[in-house]
């Protein structure tokens, strides 16, 4: 069984989770901070790729990026670099596609630690830099791994945009999801069954290790 | 000398009450701020802290200004180099008793100088929710010495320790202050547990 | 890199017989990307890197010819056939009277703005005055391969698609299927061009295979499968 | 420019996003309370819908719903409810694709209350169902009105399981970002266009409503 | 008579250690529950409610079982009839202090005379985060009162009050102890404050 479009799911949805980690959490802090009209606007634009289908952010960035006009003709003539119909730009489809799922639930965890730790870090001489990587991240380390995780697999399951400006390339945009398509509509079921089940055992792994490491810190040891 | 002269609005039942403090409090002494509960001594010792602005006022220590609302300035709460025991503890929930210690300072010699003080060597690998209460309060007591503060604000410290304890804490920290050469407001209810170690005294 | 054929659904199955035997024939290893017609014209309009398109009608083929995005003029491979096919046992024979009745349940139709066995069906139906009659039961598909899954699963009662459907399934002899008359719809001529983007590194090998298409071999191999040639 | 799609899509995300709401709070709860081997499993099987991909889930769907076998079968001659190409196929399709969406933010927001409220309420004699709802559904007010944002947003997205289970039938399975789908196959850009604007219209109306929520219950109004 | 025969095993540094009680306390009066901070009192009233369970021993309130771990019988704290007034308060962060009553009585005037008896009567409407340390103290008694416990288990409640005020509520809550004839088992450190309040004592 050819197992390239699997491999090329998991990097996709690799690649995908670690940049968003590196922008959601300083983003999501930020706008879990008091709240004003121009960050309503950010977290508007944050959410709109949760509201809009698949198929609608697909369009948008195959006219974006098309090498016919503005931005990708711009790209393609003095970079040659090419976001529709190739992995990079699956990538960075995948970024915008799932943003709010990073973002949304470190942005509750944030709202919701107390906001006295973070006080109680400041009297002690540190820095926001410092009280945000020794105080508010290790307190909401749950809450970051549910995001990762929630990012990894809505990347692994992503097929409206990559159906748009995929194009269904072997070992570059042929991912997973789009394999399973393709396998069902040349009634390939083993194929499709073949690849559905790695992907059901690889969110079973996801999961167990999430359940493993919730436990681990778990609320009360002692009740 | 510290100089504090702030007014703050809080929120009532019906329209706002203004909070007015207009004071001078000595450096190198121990003072007790008392009041009855609602007063506002949490309030001042936040305000002094620069964890609260008031809407008006100034604060300077030993003439370097903390607060001055008509210029516009504002000494962020890490410059100011304070302590700060909460009412409430605020605790690390993430950190063991002595990761606590070490998130303040680099000097091992010291947390262990602390963890005696505060009889809380038997904890040291134990979370805030594992802890009784007395077990948090004096670990919110050692943390704010970590980083041997010019100014130690400490509200409401003593209340969930026993006599004994007390007995023996008291007096060593006030050692302890004297050495670091550490100015210290303390609020409390209890102004018999203070004896002989404030100087000065406050009512709000 | 691979020449990279874009080819219309129908000829989904057809196109890996031809691709091992181009394969056997020159050593030009090809692979294959699949969709409804007008779903790869656009992609292709949007600069997808396909070398060669083969589409099921000529529509398409000439849009892109007209805005200068194909090396070949439009070229016709071969001929489709529409059938009308059940999976359910039902007897089709009579289809018109079947789908007359109103009782028939489910009927699947392609797109028939992107898929043109689709539109071939719709004309076919309106043909026989019954599209109004059959257009509460009628669900479509996004390409011919999509009512081909809605037929096998059994979800629709009825389907229309291409004979080249029979020559893909295993146990085709389950299928109750009749062809549709050829004078019910407009002939479906599939048409074939080699793309601007061949131009990049596989413009002989897209040529060849373009040559191969049109040689006896490939056009026998379309007529065992259910094309029509001429 | 005909509206059905609009309608349709917002009728579904509405429904959808009430029935998980009903389900998916006391199963949330239940997922929070002390985890155990059964619920390890329960809770990966919520997770499932969010890692398949969408077309998986919707072939899926579409083998167990044909009148052919199994389950479809037994609907059908019994009840003679169809699942595949109505309405009502859509709405159980969307619950099972939006489970994930509701369930997880809802078991993290009350796996972070503190466990001494419920006490304080069981000692003032209160029971479970009344703690629960008095006390704890209360205070995770915030994380239910995101979780209910996300379910809806995710809903109106839906996009792979109707194209596979939907048939695209005008008014009764042609959603709205199906018929944005259609439009950009046709090159009909300003059908896609308008269909798109639409949508974004409403996800800002959504934004700026939480927004306004989620000020008024903001932290510390003393501060 | 409320017999209580308990063993609770608790996590240390290196091992566990073993919580040990065997008392019997008076019913209809006040016992003063004494011990050094971390020697169990939280432990000891949580495993009374019903909210922690000890891994032996068995509880009686007037004859009444309500822990028998030999014969697994375990009374649930709803039907336990406890008042609990936490350490650290466990108020309804959602709730204003009006809404904090309502939610134990619908009776309008023991909630207006708890308001009195508390000094709460300006904060109705205020919820806990906007309440000072002592006015959330207060709160939590308030509230454990609405219910007219028959046992009411106090964890260290008067530690954010000042003198005055505690001056007057203790003994106004003494004659309303003895009015729903409540029992009552306190845990303090400034055993002075029960004066006058508490009838026994016990210490851990
Ligand atoms: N969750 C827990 N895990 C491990 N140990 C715990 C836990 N909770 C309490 N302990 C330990 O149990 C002992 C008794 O705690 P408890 O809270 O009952 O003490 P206490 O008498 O109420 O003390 P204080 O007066 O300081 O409130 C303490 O030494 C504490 O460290
Ligand atoms: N966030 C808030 N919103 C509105 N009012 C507040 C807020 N925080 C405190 N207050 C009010 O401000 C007043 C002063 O509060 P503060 O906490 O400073 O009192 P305190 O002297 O520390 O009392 P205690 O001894 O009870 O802790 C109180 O009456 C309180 O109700
Ligand atoms: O082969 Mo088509 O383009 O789906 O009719
Ligand atoms: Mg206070
Ligand atoms: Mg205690």
């Amino acid at each position: 069984m050819d197992l390239t479009p699997i491999w090329l799911s998991l990097r996709l949805a690799l690649i995908t989770t670690l940049i968003l980690l590196v922008l959601g959490v300083p983003v999501a802090y930020w706008l879990s901070r008091k709240s004003s009209w121009f960050k309503l606007v950010i977290e508007a634009l944050v959410t709109m790729p949760l509201v809009l289908p698949p198929s609608v952010l697909g369009f948008y960035l195959l006219l974006a990026f098309s090498p016919n006009n503005g931005p990708g003709k711009w790209l393609n003539e003095y970079f040659n670099i090419h976001l529709v119909f190739s992995f990079e730009g699956l990538i960075l489809a995948s970024v915008i596609y799932s943003l709010p799922f990073m973002i949304s639930p470190l942005k509750s965890a944030f709202a919701h630690l107390p906001t006295s730790i973070a006080e109680a870090s400041y009297t002690m001489g540190k820095s926001h830099t410092q009280t945000f990587f020794k105080i508010l991240i290790p307190n909401i380390s749950g809450s970051i791994l549910t995001a990762s995780v929630l990012t990894f697999a809505h990347t692994l399951g992503e097929f409206g945009v990559v159906l748009m400006i995929g194009g269904n390339i072997p070992n570059q945009t042929k991912v997973a999801s789009i394999a399973i398509f393709d396998a069902v509509e040349q009634m390939d079921y083993s194929s499709a069954n073949f690849y559905s089940l790695v992907l059901f055992a690889i969110t079973f792994a996801i999961v167990v290790t999430v359940f493993i490491f919730n436990k681990h810190a778990a609320k009360n040891p002692f009740e | 000398m510290i100089h504090v002269h702030i007014t703050k609005e809080i929120k009532r039942f019906k329209g706002t009450e203004k909070f007015l403090v207009q004071t001078d409090f000595s450096v190198g002494a121990v003072t007790h701020i008392s009041g009855p509960s609602g007063a506002g001594k949490t309030t001042l010792l936040r305000i002094i802290a620069g964890l609260v602005k008031p809407e008006h006022g100034h604060i300077t220590f030993e003439g370097e200004t903390w607060l001055n609302t008509t210029e516009n300035l504002y000494l962020p709460t890490q410059a100011r180099k304070v302590g700060f025991v909460f009412q409430d503890y605020a605790l690390f929930p993430n950190m063991t008793v002595k990761e606590h210690l070490s998130f303040g300072t680099k000097d091992v010699e010291l947390i262990q100088r602390l963890l005696i003080l505060g009889k809380m060597e038997r904890f040291i690998d134990q979370r805030p929710r594992e802890l009784s209460g007395g077990q948090q309060q004096r670990l919110s007591i050692l943390r704010a010495l970590t980083t041997r503060p010019r100014l130690l604000l400490m509200d409401e410290p003593f209340s969930a320790l026993d006599q004994a304890l007390k007995a023996e804490l008291v007096p060593d920290l006030k050692l302890l202050l004297i050495e670091m050469k550490t100015t210290c407001l303390v609020s409390t209810h209890y102004p018999l547990e203070l004896k002989g170690f404030a100087d000065f005294y406050f009512e709000l | 890199q691979p020449l990279r054929i874009a080819v219309a659904a129908n000829a989904q199955s057809v196109i890996k017989l031809l691709q091992a035997d181009f394969k056997k024939r020159t050593g030009i290893a090809t692979e294959a990307i699949i969709g409804a017609s007008g779903k790869l014209a656009t992609q292709i309009e949007h600069g997808a890197p396909f070398d060669v398109f083969l589409s099921a009608d000529m529509e398409f083929p000439e849009l892109l010819y007209k805005n200068n995005l194909s090396l070949t003029k439009p070229q016709v491979y071969a001929q489709g056939s529409l059938i009308i096919c059940s999976a359910s046992g039902q007897d089709v024979g009579n289809w018109q009277k079947i789908l007359s009745l109103g009782t028939a349940g489910k009927v699947a139709i392609a797109n028939p703005k992107v898929a043109p066995y689709g539109k071939a069906a719709e004309e076919s139906l309106v043909y026989y005055n019954l599209m109004e009659r059959v257009r509460p039961q009628l669900v479509y598909g996004g390409s011919i391969s999509q009512i081909n899954t809605y037929i096998t699963t059994g979800v629709v009662s009825l389907g229309f698609t291409t004979e080249a459907f029979l020559h893909e399934q295993k146990d085709s002899d389950k299928l109750k299927w009749v062809r549709v008359d050829l004078k019910s719809y407009k002939k479906i001529e599939q048409g074939m061009l080699v793309l601007s983007h061949a131009k990049k590194e596989n413009y002989k090998a897209a040529m060849k295979f373009h040559a191969y298409i049109l040689s006896t071999p490939a056009q026998t191999i379309l007529k065992q499968n259910g094309y029509i040639i001429p």
